[in-house]
């Protein structure tokens, strides 16, 4: 195994940390994201991370804490964008995008308005690469504690969500609160963004937000088969990012390791290429068997 | 307010205004505004590339900005969102590769993509007017088949209209507008303007080409306020440009619900 | 007077569509004027024959010929059963019609007033001229499907081809949209092939039937076709069929693999 | 609320720029970063009229949005320190926007000769400022001559006080030559060196957290370790760029008893280069000698 574990790997504490931290967000963000990638809001979990970043810039200004920044930050974009938004697709994405527009010309006032300020505290700056690899105790309690939260909500939203994604007319027909529904959802994908994108990074709380769900859904028939190889994609995708990360420290006489970030990405983007094709083929062979 | 060193920020940022609201007009009516985030925010990791080969910055920009609108544009057919996702991290996180395989100091690689409008050299107006006119007589050959399109695929493929050809087309113009306007005036500015006005602009009229017109015309009005609110109270131009986008869309939603029923 | 030319010629044509037989050797044809109904249960296979004709899905055997001309200049057009249109589309009904003429082509070619009068003409055939500066996407399904017939006909097809244009319409309504389809024919000179389920409110316009069950069809005049043999042949068991008050009662045996229940074919008076 | 809020923001905005006040007629100058800004004033004195940009570069160059009155202050300035290497690029683009030929700009990175430095915190190099001073003088007596007596004291005199400086700097290498200390950025590595202390943390975490990308999970053992195992004096950390990266870090040396020198990477406003450096200095020192913290100067 030495060619795929490089000695000592397991015994890093860092290499733990990124793995354990890896694990409970590639979770939350798998089953959350599964929603996200059939109710084609892809733009909005992105842009929820850079949304979140005028909280954080706000949290720098105001002078409280940038993870609640962030988390509020995200919190009052999606709030906004559902506001705006309407059922239809395009329109959504027009609504993402306003409030992303919007967000930034904020976080560019409260960063200027920063610099300004003889404060000392620093303000957040918007965190495209975060590190899985030192999330300290207690911030991995906050984000188990709040992942468990996200999965219980989701469980509870669960029914109608699905009902809403799949088929909004009918839902509404049958007397589900259409709008209500959608608002909470979008608030449970803000809590998972803004979370993610303050410890990992919005680059990785994207990639595992859409990648994995979105492979899985190509693959799976039901909804709980899709659901469980939506995790264990995610999970593997960081597993394996974390090792290849880890060894790729011994491949350059120099040690310039390459980020757990773009190995995690690009393992992400692997599996939906690999399963796109492993898709196509099959069933081009099977409709090519029936001739 | 129209000092000789606001000169320049008043043409470029007109002819900016003026593509952006362009292009906005057919991002909101298509839904690309994803690939309009997307395309310039990745095109990062080519300056960083550049960097790392050592070759000009520009290249790079340009280089990405392209292969992110061919990705793009290529798997159109099912969820464009998340090819479009998937295409921003890839470049995000190949940025990130590069500049740690450099290890040396970067920030020019982000100020490439994060031009500022108050320091638009008189150099670089001929380039933003040429490619800005170049990207617009693209959209005028387009526009007949990109308003079908977007307003009825299924009836514009019968017509025998390549949907595929044509979103390529339409990427690689959005592409184009990004590299070299937004080492100049910022992704943020243009992003905001290719998002509000448009969006606003087909509200208030149903007709396509005064909707197309509207939209470049506000996103004009929209940059000119901002320059003369910045200048003003000294607040960043981004923030106005960023709220009244935002404002200049909730205030035509606002309008056409008040009136009852759309125009 | 010599015999109606051919538009088009299905000659047997094998549909497959994810490894699933959608159409099994399918021939027909119809000619310059005909009124064809292309009648079938749901999910017979309708909608995948219209976009067979239209070139969007490949036969996997057999091919569609269109003799007068090339694959590219062939005249048709396509009102298809749904429309996703985008609410806030700035479009008006007379925009929305001139893109049937021109919207495939790139340029900048300016619209002659030719094109408008023309636009204007076909509003008028529809019988919808008063819808002609509304926003496209405030406009009700009925309004929508005339609105969509002419766009079909603007860019002066020699044949129509319509999805379902009668499914979900009270009696009163199927009665006016077959009769303005009559009155389109006559008008516009143009071909009409269109699909239902059920046969009966096009027996006073239709002249040919391609009727299609278990993948294959028959084809020919009405009287030929809606035939206890022919049918039989068709759903493979036997089926009667019963003339009551000028409407035709198709009865499939409870054998049929689709139940009575759900035979839409089945007109119970 | 909006009211409100106008007024609060403008009255930052005049706190931010405050200008030193000079007589009408003075000459126009710009500091990139506060700190060459200070260096301006104490040189040019009463004929100067200072405007520092960057009072805290702790901005995203993603939203960073230079201000008109940012634009009319370099289109109006006779005389520009800015630090060049690619910190304060936008200086460059502001500058090209009102090309004046009669404007002096001092590059801090071109005086240097490291146009392309893999660390541009050259402020911290004590050997900096005289080199700013002296060049500065010079533009200034050249735009003004008439006061070249009086700027060339006001040098005199600011050379003679940053002697405290490299005299703190000697003194301290002489005590501390050799200890090791670990660091979050390469902020104040040039003066650590000249200290003569040895910076434990490898350059390419130091990089990475500068360049805002993720570092490898080796160097963020050894630099863990450094702190767990107590092979450094003092984890000397950016106090004005927080994330959660460097913090965690922060957390780690201070539940292991390491102690921690806040680094700032801009001059706090209450201080004078000067006395910034020997605050920094003294901070180090303390942690060293005594093993105390320093977490605030300002």
């Amino acid at each position: 195994m030495h060619w795929l574990f490089e000695p000592g790997i397991w015994s890093n504490a860092a290499v733990r940390t990124g793995a354990g931290v890896g694990v409970v967000v590639a979770t939350v963000s798998a089953l959350v994201g599964l929603f996200t990638v059939m109710r084609s809001q892809s733009f909005a979990g992105h842009a929820l991370a850079d949304v979140a970043t005028a909280g954080g810039a706000g949290a720098g200004l105001f002078g409280f804490s940038p993870l609640a920044g962030f988390v509020i930050g995200s919190l009052l974009g999606a709030g906004a964008m559902e506001a705006i938004g309407v059922e239809r697709v395009r329109q959504r994405d027009v609504a993402t995008g306003v409030v992303l527009g919007g967000a930034t010309g904020l976080a560019a006032l409260f960063l200027y308005l920063i610099t300004l300020s003889s404060s000392s505290a620093g303000s957040t700056q918007s965190i495209l690469f975060g590190s899985l690899f030192t999330v300290s105790n207690s911030s991995f309690g906050v984000i188990a504690v709040v992942a468990a939260a996200v999965c219980l909500a989701l469980a509870a939203l669960g029914r109608p969500l699905l009902f809403v994604s799949v088929s909004p007319d009918a839902a509404r027909a049958r007397g589900v609160a259409v709008r209500r529904v959608a608002l909470a959802y979008t608030l449970l994908m803000a809590v998972t963004v803004g979370l993610s994108a303050i410890v990992i990074g919005s680059v990785l709380s994207t990639a595992l937000l859409i990648g994995p769900p979105a492979a899985a859904l190509r693959l799976g028939r039901g909804l709980w088969t899709t659901l469980a190889l939506a995790v264990a994609l995610g999970v593997g995708a960081v597993g394996f990012g974390v090792v290849a990360s880890y060894d790729s420290y011994y491949w350059w006489p120099s040690h310039r390791a390459l980020p757990v970030s773009f190995c995690v990405v690009a393992l992400v983007v692997l599996e939906l290429v690999l399963v796109n094709v492993v898709v196509r083929t099959t069933r081009r062979r099977d409709a090519g068997a029936r001739v | 307010m129209f000092s000789s060193f606001m000169t320049n920020a008043w043409i470029v940022g007109t002819v900016v205004a003026l593509l952006a609201g362009a292009t906005g007009f057919f991002v909101v009516l298509r839904g690309s505004s994803f690939a309009a985030h997307a395309i310039p925010n990745g095109a990062f990791a080519g300056a960083a590339g550049a960097a790392l080969v050592g070759v000009t910055p520009l290249v790079g920009l340009i280089t990405f900005a392209v292969m992110a609108s061919v990705g793009i544009g290529a798997s159109r057919r099912h969820r464009s969102d998340v090819a479009t996702a998937m295409a921003l991290v890839m470049m995000l996180a190949l940025g990130a590769a590069f500049l740690s395989l450099s290890a040396a100091y970067e920030p020019q690689v982000e100020a490439l993509l994060f031009g500022e409008i108050l320091g638009v050299a008189t150099t670089s107006i001929a380039p933003v007017v040429i490619i800005a006119s170049l990207c617009a007589a693209a959209l005028a050959v387009m526009y007949r088949p990109l308003l079908f399109n977007a307003a009825a695929p299924d009836l514009a493929a019968v017509r025998g209209l390549n949907p595929q050809r044509l979103e390529m087309g339409f990427m690689l113009t959005l592409a184009l507008g990004a590299a070299l306007t937004v080492p100049v005036v910022g992704a943020l500015l243009t992003f905001s303007l290719t998002v509000g006005p448009p969006a606003a602009a087909r509200l208030v009229t149903r007709r396509p080409g005064s909707a197309l017109v509207a939209s470049m015309v506000l996103s004009v009005i929209t940059l000119w306020a901002s320059i003369a609110a910045s200048y003003q109270s000294n607040l960043p131009v981004g923030f106005f440009v960023g709220s009244l986008s935002a404002l200049a869309y909730v205030a035509a939603r606002v309008l056409t619900q008040w009136r009852g029923r759309r125009v | 007077m010599s015999a109606p030319a051919t538009i088009v010629d299905v000659r047997g044509v094998d549909v497959e569509l994810g490894g699933r037989r959608i159409l099994t050797d399918v021939n027909f044809s119809v000619r310059s004027g005909d009124f064809t109904g292309l009648i079938g249960s749901n999910g017979a296979g309708k909608t995948t024959l219209l976009r067979l004709m239209l070139g969007l899905v490949q036969p996997t055997q057999g091919e569609v010929v269109w003799p007068s001309h090339a694959r590219e200049q062939r005249r048709v057009g396509y009102v298809p059963q749904k429309v996703a249109l985008d609410v806030d589309v700035p479009l008006r009904v007379r925009d929305f019609v001139a893109l049937g003429d021109d919207g495939h082509r790139y340029g900048l070619r300016r619209r002659t007033p030719d094109t408008w009068r023309r636009v204007h003409d076909v509003l008028d055939a529809v019988e919808a001229s008063d819808l002609a500066e509304r926003r496209i996407g405030a406009l009700s399904g009925g309004e929508l499907q005339r609105v969509l017939m002419a766009h079909a006909l603007v860019s002066a097809p020699e044949l129509l081809l319509l999805d379902e244009p009668l499914a979900n319409l009270d009696p009163g309504a199927t009665e006016d949209i077959v009769s303005l389809l009559a009155r389109v024919r006559e008008r516009e000179h143009v071909a009409i092939l269109l699909s239902a389920h059920d046969i009966n409110s096009l027996l006073g316009v239709m002249d040919r039937v391609v009727y299609i069950a278990n993948a294959h069809v028959a084809s020919g005049p009405t009287d030929e076709v809606v035939r206890p043999d022919v049918l039989s042949k068709l759903y493979g068991h036997h089926v009667d069929v019963v003339r009551v008050h000028g409407r035709f009662l198709v009865v499939t045996g409870t054998t049929s693999q689709e139940p009575v229940a759900e035979h839409p074919d089945l007109v119970v008076e | 609320m909006a009211l409100a809020l106008t007024l609060s923001v403008s009255a930052l905005t005049l706190a931010g720029c405050a200008p030193t006040r000079g007589p009408s007629g003075a000459i126009e100058v710009v500091g990139a970063e506060v700190q060459y800004g200070d260096v301006l004033a104490q040189i040019g004195g009463a004929y100067v009229h200072v405007t520092s940009i960057m009072n805290n570069p702790n901005t995203d160059p993603h939203n960073f949005g230079a201000t008109p009155g940012v634009a009319r202050s370099i289109a109006a300035a006779r005389l520009i320190v800015q630090n060049g290497a690619g910190y304060d690029s936008f200086m460059n683009q502001l500058e090209a926007a009102s090309a004046n030929s009669s404007r002096v700009v001092i590059s801090v990175a071109a005086l240097r000769h490291q146009t392309a430095a893999a660390n541009p915190h050259f402020w911290y190099d004590p050997a900096t400022m005289p080199m700013v001073a002296t060049a500065l003088t010079g533009d200034l007596v050249r735009i003004a001559p008439a006061h070249a007596a009086y700027f060339r004291a006001r040098e005199t005199t600011f050379l003679r006080e940053w002697r405290a400086v490299t005299a703190a700097v000697a003194s301290a290498r002489a005590q501390f030559a050799g200890r090791r200390v670990a660091t979050t950025e390469p902020v104040g590595d040039y003066l650590l060196s000249a200290m003569g202390l040895t910076i434990a943390t490898p350059f390419r975490f130091q990089a990475d957290v500068m360049n805002g990308i993720d570092p490898s999970p080796q160097d963020i053992v050894t630099q863990q370790r450094l702190l767990t195992g107590h092979a450094v004096g003092a984890l000397c950390y950016n106090a004005q760029v927080t994330s959660p990266v460097t913090q965690s870090l922060v957390d780690l040396a201070a539940a292991n008893h390491v102690a921690l020198v806040a680094i700032y990477e801009t001059m706090p406003r209450s201080l004078h280069v000067q006395s910034w450096m020997l605050a920094e200095i003294a901070a180090v020192r303390d942690a060293l000698a005594h093993g105390t913290s320093t977490r605030s100067i300002a």
